[in-house]
This record gives structure tokens, sequence and C-alpha cells, in this order.
């Protein structure tokens, strides 16, 4: 196989619609490109004119599938742009409520999209048609508890309707949570053998040297929730501030997509590895033997392992949602007075899929004057066409078909949510 | 309908959260797979559109590109039923707010070569280029609704999905209104039911996810809300927002304009 | 509540109120009450006299309602939003279900809920209103057994009220202030956390006796006569006389139709009014078995649906909803019942999101002009 | 299967076990059916018939009084209960609940004249008076009928109408509102009939069953010619939940078309249908 070019027009088991292409001359990749051709839906444009107060629920409709990432960066923001500060109590149930989307959004795509493509399978129902059903069993009921977290808390699993500028609109019911908790309690076992199902699997063995980027939690957390600063394995550790300060949105004419790049110009990887990778240590005690059962080591350097770092995650949030509820007392009123003022505000967190970064400015009656989001897919963009271009280089001669299906895994190792088209660019005029 | 019927979900401009419903049924998806041929997926497999005809198509999101313009005409050939789901594929969605501003305006913001964008100037609901047979509601849908749907669909009787009020399911909920015992501003007697009344249960007024309820009274809940102390840009951004190209949303938000 | 038990006013301090609520408790029942809830007054169970709002009271008027702190009255507070239907006919009824196909199908029907309950609380126009759906659902040629069965399991502690809401209009309705039948026990809350409690059944008499109470004084009989004085001064009225036959008289004019175009037809009204009964029944049916179930739910003349026939709904115009719901209260329940379906609660008033005022509006209908 | 016990659980339907099928239009089935334990009925009573998996809907009996075995219903397809229903075979099992509903008077009218009109499928609920006359033609004085149906080919129970039309003791008129060119008979609205009908009207008893519009015309006509409005009957159609007065949804005003009705004289709907949309 020399000359060729392997190219997918609809990426499947993806949120959302991408492409991709690799180019094949004299047996070397030439060219890879990673299309996402959602149609564009300009967020960032009607945000403008918006009250501040509007942010978390338009902002939830970008993705369907991380919601509550969008919500937990664009609430950060806004209370920064408008210089309050909220109760603990209030930022625990956020994490909580972020512990549910993890777990939700985590397994579904371990289990139900990413799976398949290590046994082989064209999605999930194939899996369970063929000797699978009890672990897709088992995926489905461990997901419905993350989901039930979002419920709670959240009101429904996709756009939760009770996260507020300020904080919440209705603090839970101690005996709904005490509740909750009875049912989390039941999932640590589906958690563990979910971590140990992942671990199962047949890894290419194939690292890279990636550029690790991840926020950091004031208090000595796990990356998720309130990214104060990010840091990152080549030494950067600068205020979230500072983001645009360090990173840029170039709009690379071969692939035409916006893409976050360094200001030096290099890809970054966020996500799944960053975090375990330079947050090890913030794991709870059982996810850290979970992982170490799993096989990885205190560094992992294979994406396609990142569905075991997944796992682990998960594993973590729901002992993290456990801890959340135990230390929960209910608190009335559930938010803090906002009074509007002009100002910007920069918020920083980890969706499931990478580091999701908000900033607004606001006028003075509070309404909206521009709106920046730098969703995790933009980021992970040149990382991906690097992997397809690195990652693949010595499996060229294998089958076509093989090959094609080797690419899609690769790509789906990022779990890319492609919805979150805030500004990716329609590549049509790239198809000549 | 012979045998299993066989079953599309396609994808236009949206969010993917309707479409997600239908693994978020996690009780149900494996019986839903076993009642149904999922042949077309590919949100949720590999598995190709074998250029086929679908006895049931599911269509998420707005139409909002010249290429979706096209497509939907031959997704509604190759279906023998086709069912939007949720409010950007039934009325357009949240980026219909887009529709009546200046499109090139909304490009330069977000986009550094706006040469490149090939896009509508509307985000408009499927039902503006091809039939429809039946419309799902919210944003996102119920998936009580989206499982009651298919469940009708295939017991052959018509769905239970009320055109009536959210105030219906409010009441029945237990909520305490809050419109009435607080003064929030709230479009739920306006708004077609199906999410159970959710915001009103968390102390929050609806904002309409499931689009206007039949005939809507817009005019006089304006009114209202007025007299509570809500300004005319308030009064207008609660209609615009996830179903603003809905007729009866879109003109009272223009009444306020 | 069998027989008319005279027996001699006795009167009982907050112990008394919690040895009531342990009482019936301890009688096996579920006891329920008003609490105050998401800004409101709800009837939820009680545990204990803590439970029930006290030191609160409300304020209400057209789509208006506030609770403030006021007093230190248990039963201050008048009416919640929605009655003791939602216990006793409640908004969703599973019916029967199926099991089996074809030939093998079996019909299973819903078994009846027999738990004790006792109501704290409720008010005269609530006795009325509960009386008036035993019509409906119990003394008509068919009746409905699961309400059949939560009733007649049903104990009932009425509070007289003394003071009213401005919604409030049970005199012209002539259903209260004072409870006059359909309860167990009657309360009249007088100062200092004293009630003066009155049996009207034998269960009600036998339960008062293992109170510690002592018998009522003149000054007390009078004190509570006046608290339910003031409540009854403090009311609106409505002026029934002739209006039935006025309403059916009227069917088209014009202020019908302006108050259609206030009127959201969002069903509140119904949803909170204490004698609509209407339902619909749903089918349910599962995905993954032959299994089908049938469902009662609240229904309201406001929807399109509700008077659909093949070829559309009899009453797709928001009018003559309108004045189903209107004309049905205040008209054509006589003719059906014998008595109006209007008790005068006036929930329908508060409740109504843009505050449409049946009163006003039957005042305005009398009213020539069309 | 057991019997109807309408006063411990009314919702609850018995097992009804469909026993014939006949197709008399493209789109209207007559039933047969039994259910242990059947009461017997009075004409122009109805049932409420369940697909269990679909939903409930109420149907009028349109077979003969005198049968008290088999449970005769003449159903038109045109929504997803009476589309299942139409499509079931025999052996198939359904619920039924009933019979409901205030009957046609028509013992009551013995010694009179009787004028019955229909129009469309309402022929369905008037065949149990037609079956009445027949049976006791005796007692009866003057029997006519006038059918309307929209067209040739959507005329109900032709054979039997031919049948009818053959006797001599019965005038029957068949009307059209649009002919085809094999049409010889009338052609127009059926209360145009009336005038050629042979009947005294102050001794007349009139039952009609039809569209509420074709209702509204063959009152007023009978009116005009004499009858009374109190010899006056008609069916009423509303939307019913239950049948039996606790669903609320049948009310026209003071009346539960569903307990007090179907069947109303015209003195007491003449009044209520002139209101619009009540
Ligand atoms: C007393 C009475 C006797 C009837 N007798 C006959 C008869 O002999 N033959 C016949 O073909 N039809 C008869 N009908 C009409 C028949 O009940 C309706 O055509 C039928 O309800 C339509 O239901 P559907 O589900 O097929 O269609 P849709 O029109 O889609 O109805 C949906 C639902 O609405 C309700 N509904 C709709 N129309 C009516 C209605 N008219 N009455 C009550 N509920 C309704 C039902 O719950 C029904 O399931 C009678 C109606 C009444 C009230
Ligand atoms: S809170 Fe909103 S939805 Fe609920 S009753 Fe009030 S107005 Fe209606
Ligand atoms: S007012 Fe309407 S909902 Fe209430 S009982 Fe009457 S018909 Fe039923
Ligand atoms: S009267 Fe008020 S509560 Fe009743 S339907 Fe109209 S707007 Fe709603």
């Amino acid at each position: 196989m020399t000359d060729t070019t392997i190219k997918v027009d609809m990426l499947a088991r993806v949120e959302g619609e991408g492409a991709f292409k690799v180019v094949v001359r004299d047996g070397r990749i030439t060219a890879t490109e990673f299309r996402i051709f959602e149609p564009p839906r300009f967020f960032e444009a009607f945000l403008r004119g918006r009250d501040h107060s509007e942010a978390p629920d338009i902002t939830a409709r970008i993705c369907g599938i991380c919601p509550v990432a969008y919500q937990m960066s664009s609430v950060q923001a806004m209370e920064m742009a408008l210089g309050v500060e909220v109760s603990q109590p209030i930022k625990d149930l956020r994490r909580m409520l972020y512990c549910g989307e993890w777990i939700e959004s985590h397994v579904l795509h371990a289990a139900m999209l990413h799976a398949p493509d290590f046994l082989g399978y064209a999605s999930a129902i194939d899996m369970a048609n063929d000797g699978h059903a009890a672990t897709v069993k088992l995926a489905l009921d461990y997901k419905k508890i993350g989901n039930a977290i979002v419920t709670l808390l959240g009101g429904r699993e996709i756009h939760p309707i009770n996260v507020k500028v300020g904080g919440w609109w209705k603090a839970p019911k101690k005996r709904d949570m005490l509740a909750l908790r009875e049912e989390l309690m039941r999932a640590l076992d589906m958690a563990e053998a979910f971590v140990d199902f992942t671990a199962s699997l047949p890894f290419p063995d194939k690292e890279r040297d990636y550029h690790m980027v991840c926020i950091e939690e004031p208090n000595g957390l796990y990356p998720m929730y309130e990214g104060t600063r990010l840091i990152s394995n080549r030494g950067l550790d600068i205020p979230a501030t500072a983001f645009n300060d360090h990173f840029d949105e170039h709009h690379v004419k071969q692939s035409n997509a916006l893409q976050g790049r360094t200001k030096a110009g290099g890809a970054y990887l966020t996500g799944p590895l960053p975090r375990y990778n330079l947050a090890y240590e913030k794991l709870s005690e059982r996810a850290k033997a979970a992982a170490v059962r799993a096989g990885l080591g205190r560094e992992v350097k294979n994406p396609y392992r990142s569905i075991v770092v997944r796992a682990v995650e998960s594993l973590f949030a729901v002992e993290e949602a456990i801890r959340l509820i135990e230390d929960y007392e209910e608190f009335d009123p559930a938010a803090v007075a906002i009074t509007p003022r002009a100002g910007t505000g920069m918020g920083a967190s980890e969706a499931p899929r990478g580091m999701l970064f908000h900033q607004y400015t606001l006028e003075e009656d509070g309404s909206i004057a521009t709106a920046q989001i730098v969703p995790p897919t933009a980021q992970n963009q040149p990382s991906i066409e690097e992997d397809l271009a690195e990652l693949i280089a010595d499996e060229l001669d294998r089958p076509h078909e093989e090959i094609q299906w080797l690419c899609e895994q690769t790509i789906r190792n990022y779990d890319p949510c492609i919805s979150c088209a805030t500004h990716f660019l329609d590549l049509t005029i790239d198809r000549a | 309908m012979t045998g299993r019927p066989r079953l599309a979900v396609w994808k236009f401009s949206s969010c993917d959260g309707c479409q997600l419903s239908l693994l978020d049924c996690e009780d149900e998806v494996l019986a839903v797979a076993n009642a149904i041929e999922i042949a077309y997926f590919p949100e949720a497999t590999r598995r190709d559109d074998d250029g086929g005809n679908y006895d049931i198509s599911f269509v998420e999101g707005s139409v909002t590109t010249p290429h979706e313009a096209e497509a939907i005409k031959d997704i509604r050939a190759r279906s023998t039923t086709l069912i939007t789901i949720g409010a950007c594929a039934t009325s357009g969605g949240i980026q219909a707010l887009k529709n009546g501003a200046s499109t090139k305006d909304f490009i330069d913001a977000v986009y550094a070569h706006p040469e490149f964008i090939t896009t509508l100037d509307t985000a408009t609901p499927i039902s503006d280029h091809v039939k429809v047979d039946f419309e799902l509601r919210g944003c996102p849908i119920s998936k009580t609704h989206l499982i009651e749907l298919i469940a009708a669909t295939l017991a052959g009787r018509a769905p239970q999905t009320p055109a009536h009020a959210t105030c219906i399911e409010c009441k029945m909920a237990g909520h305490v209104c809050v419109m009435v015992a607080e003064g929030k501003p709230c479009l739920g007697p306006v708004t077609h039911a199906g999410c159970g009344a959710l915001c009103p249960g968390y102390a929050r007024g609806c904002y309409g996810c499931f689009g206007p309820k039949e005939t809507p009274n817009t005019a006089s809940l304006s009114a209202r809300l007025a007299e509570n102390g809500a300004d005319r840009r308030q009064i207008k951004r609660l209609y615009a927002t996830f179903n603003t190209n809905a007729p009866a949303f879109r003109e009272e938000a223009k009444a306020h304009d | 509540m069998s027989g008319a038990v005279p027996a001699a006013p006795v009167v009982f301090d907050a112990q008394g109120l919690d040895a009531l609520i342990a009482a019936l408790a301890d009688a096996g029942r579920e006891v329920f009450g008003p609490v105050r809830r998401d800004g409101a007054v709800v009837y939820e169970e009680v545990a204990s006299s803590a439970d029930f709002p006290k030191g609160w009271i409300d304020e209400q008027s057209g789509g208006h309602y506030r609770l403030r702190q006021e007093g230190e009255a248990y039963f201050g507070a008048t009416l919640g939003p929605q009655g003791w239907k939602r216990i006793l006919h409640p908004p969703k009824q599973t019916l029967w279900r199926t099991e089996g196909t074809g030939e093998e199908t079996k019909i299973i029907r819903e078994p009846l809920d027999e738990t004790r309950r006792a109501f704290i609380g409720a008010r005269a126009c609530d006795l009325a209103a509960i009386a008036a759906q035993d019509r409906v659902l119990i003394e008509g040629p068919y009746r409905d057994p699961h309400y059949a069965a939560r009733r007649a399991n049903l104990f009932i502690v009425a509070v007289n009220c003394t003071r009213s809401a401005d919604t409030c209009f049970c005199t012209s309705m002539n259903t209260g202030p004072k409870a006059t039948k359909g309860y167990d026990i009657a309360l009249t809350e007088l100062d200092g956390g004293r009630f003066l409690a009155e049996a009207a059944s034998d269960e009600g008499l036998a339960l008062l006796a293992t109170l510690p109470t002592r018998p009522a004084t003149t000054d007390d009989e009078s004190a509570a006569e006046a608290g339910i004085d003031r409540a009854r001064d403090q009311q609106r009225r409505i002026d029934t006389e002739g209006l039935p036959a006025l309403l059916k008289e009227r069917p088209d004019h014009p202020r019908w139709s302006e108050v259609a175009q206030r009127c959201l037809n969002c069903a509140n009204c119904t949803m909170v009014c204490p004698t609509c009964f209407c339902t619909t029944v749903d089918e349910v049916t599962s995905l993954d078995g032959p299994e089908t179930e049938r469902v009662n739910s609240w229904a309201s003349c406001f929807t399109v649906d509700f008077s659909h026939v093949h070829g559309g709904a009899v009453r797709p115009g928001a009018k003559s909803r309108y004045r189903q719901w209107m004309t049905h209260k205040l008209a054509t329940w006589v003719d059906q019942f014998g008595e109006m379906g209007c008790v005068g609660c006036g929930r329908c008033i508060s409740w109504c999101p843009v505050g449409i005022d049946i009163t006003e509006e039957a005042a305005a209908l009398r009213k020539e002009g069309g | 299967m057991h019997a109807p016990d309408p006063h411990t659980d009314p919702m609850v339907p018995v097992i009804a076990r469909v026993t014939g099928r006949t197709r008399e239009l493209s789109d209207v089935v007559t039933f047969e059916m039994e259910v242990e334990g059947w009461p017997g009925f009075a004409p122009g009573q109805f049932n409420m018939l369940s697909v269990f998996g679909v939903g409930e809907i109420p149907i009028s009996i349109s077979g003969p009084v005198s049968d008290t075995t088999r449970i005769i219903h003449t159903i038109r397809d045109v929504g997803p209960v009476s589309h299942a229903l139409a499509a079931l075979s025999p052996g198939a099992v359904l619920g039924l609940r009933g019979p409901y509903g205030a009957p046609w008077p028509v013992q009551a009218a013995r010694g009179r004249d009787v004028v019955v009109i229909a129009g469309g499928l309402g022929l369905a609920p008037v065949r149990p008076i037609l079956y009445e006359l027949m049976e006791n033609r005796d007692a009866y004085g003057k029997v006519t009928l006038l059918y309307g149906a929209r067209s040739p080919a959507e005329i109900l129970f032709e054979k039997e109408l031919g049948d009818w039309r053959s006797r001599l003791d019965m005038g029957v008129e068949v009307t059209v509102d649009r002919a085809t060119n094999a049409w010889h008979g009338h052609v127009g609205v059926v209360t145009a009939l009336l005038r050629g009908a042979d009947f005294t009207p102050a001794n007349t008893t009139a039952f009609v069953c039809g569209p509420e519009i074709m209702m509204r015309f063959g009152a007023d006509g009978l009116t005009d010619l004499g009858v009374a409005a109190t010899d006056i009957h008609l069916s009423m159609e509303r939307n019913m939940q239950c049948g039996i007065g606790l669903c609320g949804h049948c009310q026209l005003g003071p009346v539960f078309v569903c307990k007090d009705g179907p069947v109303f004289d015209w003195a007491t709907m003449k009044p209520l249908m002139r209101i619009k949309e009540l």
C-alpha cells in the first residue's frame, strides 16, 4: 500500500459530525486532517446582548453530552466578572454535579462508543448481542448513576435547569441526597468492575510524548470544577485568567479549522491523560489501587489507555460524590445575590473530554458584551492530527479497512465532542 | 411494517442532546433495540447509511446550511414516518437566534476568515422543508416522551404528548406556582407540557424549552410579566431563546422589540 | 362519621394538639396537615404540631399569594394552593392492567388504597368541596371505588376560620367559615395556642376523650364565635341570586370574549379547584412486553383535547373553554348535582397567573350588555 | 371472564370475544361479540370498547335487542382506537364495559307513527329501533325511515335497506349528497325527504341520528311539520373517557351525554345546540 487516501466522511460514535483524511504517498503519511463539518451555530455571537444570568442555560445547548461543563465554566466566569464569591457549599454541589457528568459521559463514551473499537464491533448493541450483554448492562446501570446525580442536582440529565449564576436555584433536600448516596454505594462495585473491564481490552502498544495541560484546583482536589491555575507537564503554571496570553486559536490554512495551540505554536493535549498524569496523587486511594490493578503506571502516555483512565476517573467521581453527600447540609438561600456591573471574567473547568475555557465581558447592566468559549475538542484538534500521523505510520501495510478503523479508534481516544462547534469551520471548501 | 421496523437517527444543526436521550434511557435502550432495528444511528454505531428506506426516521437539528436543506429531502423520500425530535428540529432551536440578525455580523464575530463559512441566513425547522409526521418537543426532549413515542408507534396508538400548558404538569406535581407565590416570571402558562414542570419544581420560572402550547395567549402573559416588573428586554429574551423561531414566541418577542 | 353526637365543647392547648396527632397516628392513620413549603402552605404528612406553619399568615389576591410572619397562630394561614383533592382524588390513578395476550388476556384491577388517613386543618369550604366530590364520585349511578375507599378511611379534624384571605367568599356560597358538617372533630383556634374542640362523630368523641382537655367556658365559646365572625366580615361577596339562570341565558355576553383576551387557558384554576373532578384515561404500554395499563389523570376543560371528537374539538376557542368552566361552577353544576360547584375558597382567583377573578366575572356578567 | 359488576369497579372492563365480522364499507365493519353474563341492552345504548394497548372508545350497539347473546357493533375506522377495533378478527378478545346510557324511548312510541332519520354512520345506532319496529310491527302506526349518505358507495347496511324498502308496511327513502351515473335515487340532504313522507305529525315519534348539523335540520323540519319537540329524539356524541358520569368530558351544558343521554329529546337539546361551542 503505497499511495492511498484513507477517508471517513462521517465519523461515527462521536457527538456531532466530523470527518478525517490521511494521505499516504510513497508509503509515508504526507498529510492528516481531522475536520469538523458541524454547521456553525454562532453561540459566541448571539450571547452578545443577552443577560449574564442566561449564560449557563444558553451555553449548555452547545453540547448535549457535556452541558454541565458549559454551565460550570460559564457561572465561574460570570461570578468573577460580577465580583461575587460563592460559598463552599455552593461549590461543593457544583463539583458533585460535575461528578455526575463525568460518570455519565465517561461511561457512555468508554462502553458505548469506544469499547466496540477494541472488540471489533460496530456498536455496543452489537456487543450486547454477541456475548457482551452483561458488560453493556453493567455500563448502562453504572451510567444511570451518573445521570441520577445530574438529575437530582440539575433537574434533568441533559441541559440541567438548576445551575444559576451566584449558586443554585434550589438546594437539594438532605434526604434525597442520602437516598442517592445509597445508590452510589451500590455503584462502587460497578465502578471497580468497569475499570477491570476496560483494563481487559487489547491495547495497541503505542506512546507519544504529549504536552499535557489541565487545570489546578485551589484546594488540592483532583482537577474538575474550579480551575484557578493552568499547569502542564512542560512546566506551565499560570493563573487561569492568563489563558489567552499563553494559548492561541490558530486559523490553520490546511485544515481551515480553529485550532488551539500554545503561543509557541505547539499542539497540546487536554483531558483524562493530562489530569491523570498531573494530578495522580490527588486521586482517592481506591482509584489509585484500581489504576494499579488495571496496569496503569504512574505515568500514562499511551492514548489508547485513556479508556482505562476514564474508568478510573469515574470510580473516583463516584467516591467523590459520596464524600460530598456526606459533608452536605441543606442551605438557604441557595444563591448569593447579584448586582449587575461591568467587568471581565474567566472560567476554566475540566469537561470529561478536557479543559473548557470561557471568558466574558459584561456591560454596566450585566448584559454580555463579548463571549469567548474554547471547547476541549478545539484544543485537542492539532493533537488528534499529530496522532493520526504518528501512531498510524507503522501500520500502513495493514488492510485499508483495518487502518481506517484504527484511525477512527485513535480519534475516539479523545472522545471528541464535535457538536461544541461554537467556532469550528465548515470544511466543505477543503474538499477540492 | 413487517418484522421489526427499521429506525434511522439523523442529525442536523443541534447539540446532540435529543438523540443522546435515547442512550440515556438506560433501562429501555436494549428493549428498544429489540423492538426496532436501529439501522442507522451514527452517534451510537459505525454502521453506514445503506441508502435504503427506513420505516421510522428521527430527525434532530435544524436546517442551517445549503447542504442540510438538500439532505432532508433525500431523508424524507426514504422514510415512511419522519419524526422530528427536539426544539431545533421542530422550531429551529437556539441557533434560530441568528434569524433576523445579520449572519455576516455573526460570522465576523466568531471567525477569523469569514470567507470560508457556508451557511444559510436562517435556522429553520424541518417542517419548513419537508412533511413531518410527528413532532416531539423539548430542548431537550423528555426521554419519557421518547419511549412513549416508540411504544405508541409500535402499539399503533397516538402518543400521549399533550399540547396543553406546563401549568397542568406543575399542579399535578404539586409544585407551588413560582409566579403567584414569588413573582418570578414563568412561561409555563404558554408552554407545551412535557418536562413535568421541572423548573417550577426547582423554584425557577419555566423558560419554555417545549415551545408554545396549543392556543397560547402570550400577550396576556406578557402583560402580567410587565406588571410584575419585567422590562421589555427581559420579556423579549424570555420568548427569544430555545424556541425563538416558533411563531407564537417569535411574534411575542417581536412585539417587545 | 356516624351519627350526630351532641357533646359539650372542650378546650386544649398545643400539647393537646400533639396528643391529637399522636392519637391519630397510634390509631394507624397517616396524618396530614398544613406545612410551609416553597413559600406556601401545602397539605403534607405531619408528625407533630411543630410541622404546622405557626406564626405565618397568608396574603392573597388575584394572581398573588405570599406568606408572612405575623401572630402566633398555628392555623393563621388560610388556604394553600391545592386542597385535599390531591390526596383523595390524586392526579394519577391506575385503574387496571392486563396480563398475558390474546385468549389468555387477564384484567387485573388496581387494588384499592385503604390507607387510613386523617386530615387536620380542613376548612369549612374544604369540607364542602369534599362533599361535592362525594356527590360526583360516590353518589352518582356509578362510583369511583378508589375515591370511595380513601373516603371511607378518612378522619377529618376541621379548623374553623378565624381570619379570611381577601379571596375568600365562602359566606356567599353558604359553605363557611364555620364547619357545620362533614367532620369528626372541629377546632377553633383561640388566643395563646388554645383550641376549642367539638366532636361530631363517635370516633371523634372517643378520641377527644383521650386528650388532655377541660370543658369549654362560655367565654371560650364566645371567643371562638367572635373569631369566626371576624373571618366572615373579612370576606368578599358574590351575588348568587338568580346567577345560574342568568349565566345560562347569556352564552354570548361580550364579557366572555373580554375575559378570553386575558385567560391563558392554562388550566390552573381547574387544577386548584377543590371540586373539579374531571379526568382522562390514558393507555400505558411497555416496550418489552404485552402488558398494558390504564391510568386516570386529572384533566381540565381548558384544554383543546378535553372536548376532542373525531373531526375536531367542540370547544376550540378560549372563550368557550372559560365559559364552560365558569358556567359549570356557578350554574350547570346545580342542574347536575343540585348545588353549586363553587365552594367559595377563592383558590382559582389567587392561583390564576393573571388574576382572573370569578366573583368579578360573575358581577360583570350580571350587567346587561350582550 | 366474569359478569360486569358495574357498582364495584365500573372502570374495569370484562373480556369480550369477537365471534363474527362483516365488512360493510371500505372503512366500516360490523362485529358480533359475546361476553359472559351480558345483561342485554336497550336500543340506543352504547358500550365502551377497549383494545388493550391502544385505548377505549364509546360505540353504540347496532344489533337487535331480542338477540340476548350476541353484541353487535358497527364501527367506522377514523382514528387509532377505531382503527385497532376495525382490525380485530373472530377469536380476538377485547375489553367491554356497558351497556350505558339512556335509550331511545321506542316502546313509548307504540301506537304512534314513527319517523327515523339517519345520516351516514348514524344508521347504526338507530338500527335496534328498526328491528324493534319490524319485530312488533303491529304495535306501531306508520313507519318511515329516511336515510342519507354522502355517496352511493357509502350507503350503510345496503342489503337490509333493500329488504326494508320492499316491505309494504314501511316507507324507506334513501338520498345521497353526491350521485354517480348509476344512481337513480334522491339527491340532496336527508331532511328534504321529510316533505314526501307519510305520517301524522301530531301522533309521531321521531328518532334522529347523524352529524349534529343534520340532526338540527331534521329536528327543525319535523317541528315545522308539527311534531312536538318532546317527541323528537336525537343521539348526541361527545368525548367520553368513562361513559358513566365520572370523567366530565361529555358535558353539554347542564347534561352529561353519557348518563343523561346519549339520547335526548329536542326540547332539551334545542336550546343547547343553539349555543356555539357549548
Ligand atoms: C355515545 C357514542 C356512540 C358512538 N357510537 C359509534 C358507533 O356506533 N360507531 C362508530 O364508528 N363510532 C361511534 N362513536 C364515535 C366513536 O366513539 C369515535 O369515532 C371514536 O371515539 C374515535 O376514536 P379514535 O381513537 O378511533 O379516533 P380519534 O378521533 O383520534 O380519537 C382519539 C381519542 O379521542 C377520544 N374520542 C374521539 N372522538 C370521540 C367521540 N366521539 N366520543 C368519545 N370520545 C372520543 C377517544 O378517547 C379516542 O381514543 C360513538 C360515540 C359516542 C359518544
Ligand atoms: S409555576 Fe409556572 S408552570 Fe407552574 S403553575 Fe405557575 S405559571 Fe404555571
Ligand atoms: S370546571 Fe371543567 S374541569 Fe372543572 S369539573 Fe367542570 S368541566 Fe371539569
Ligand atoms: S382563568 Fe386564570 S387560571 Fe383559569 S385558565 Fe384562565 S388564566 Fe388560567
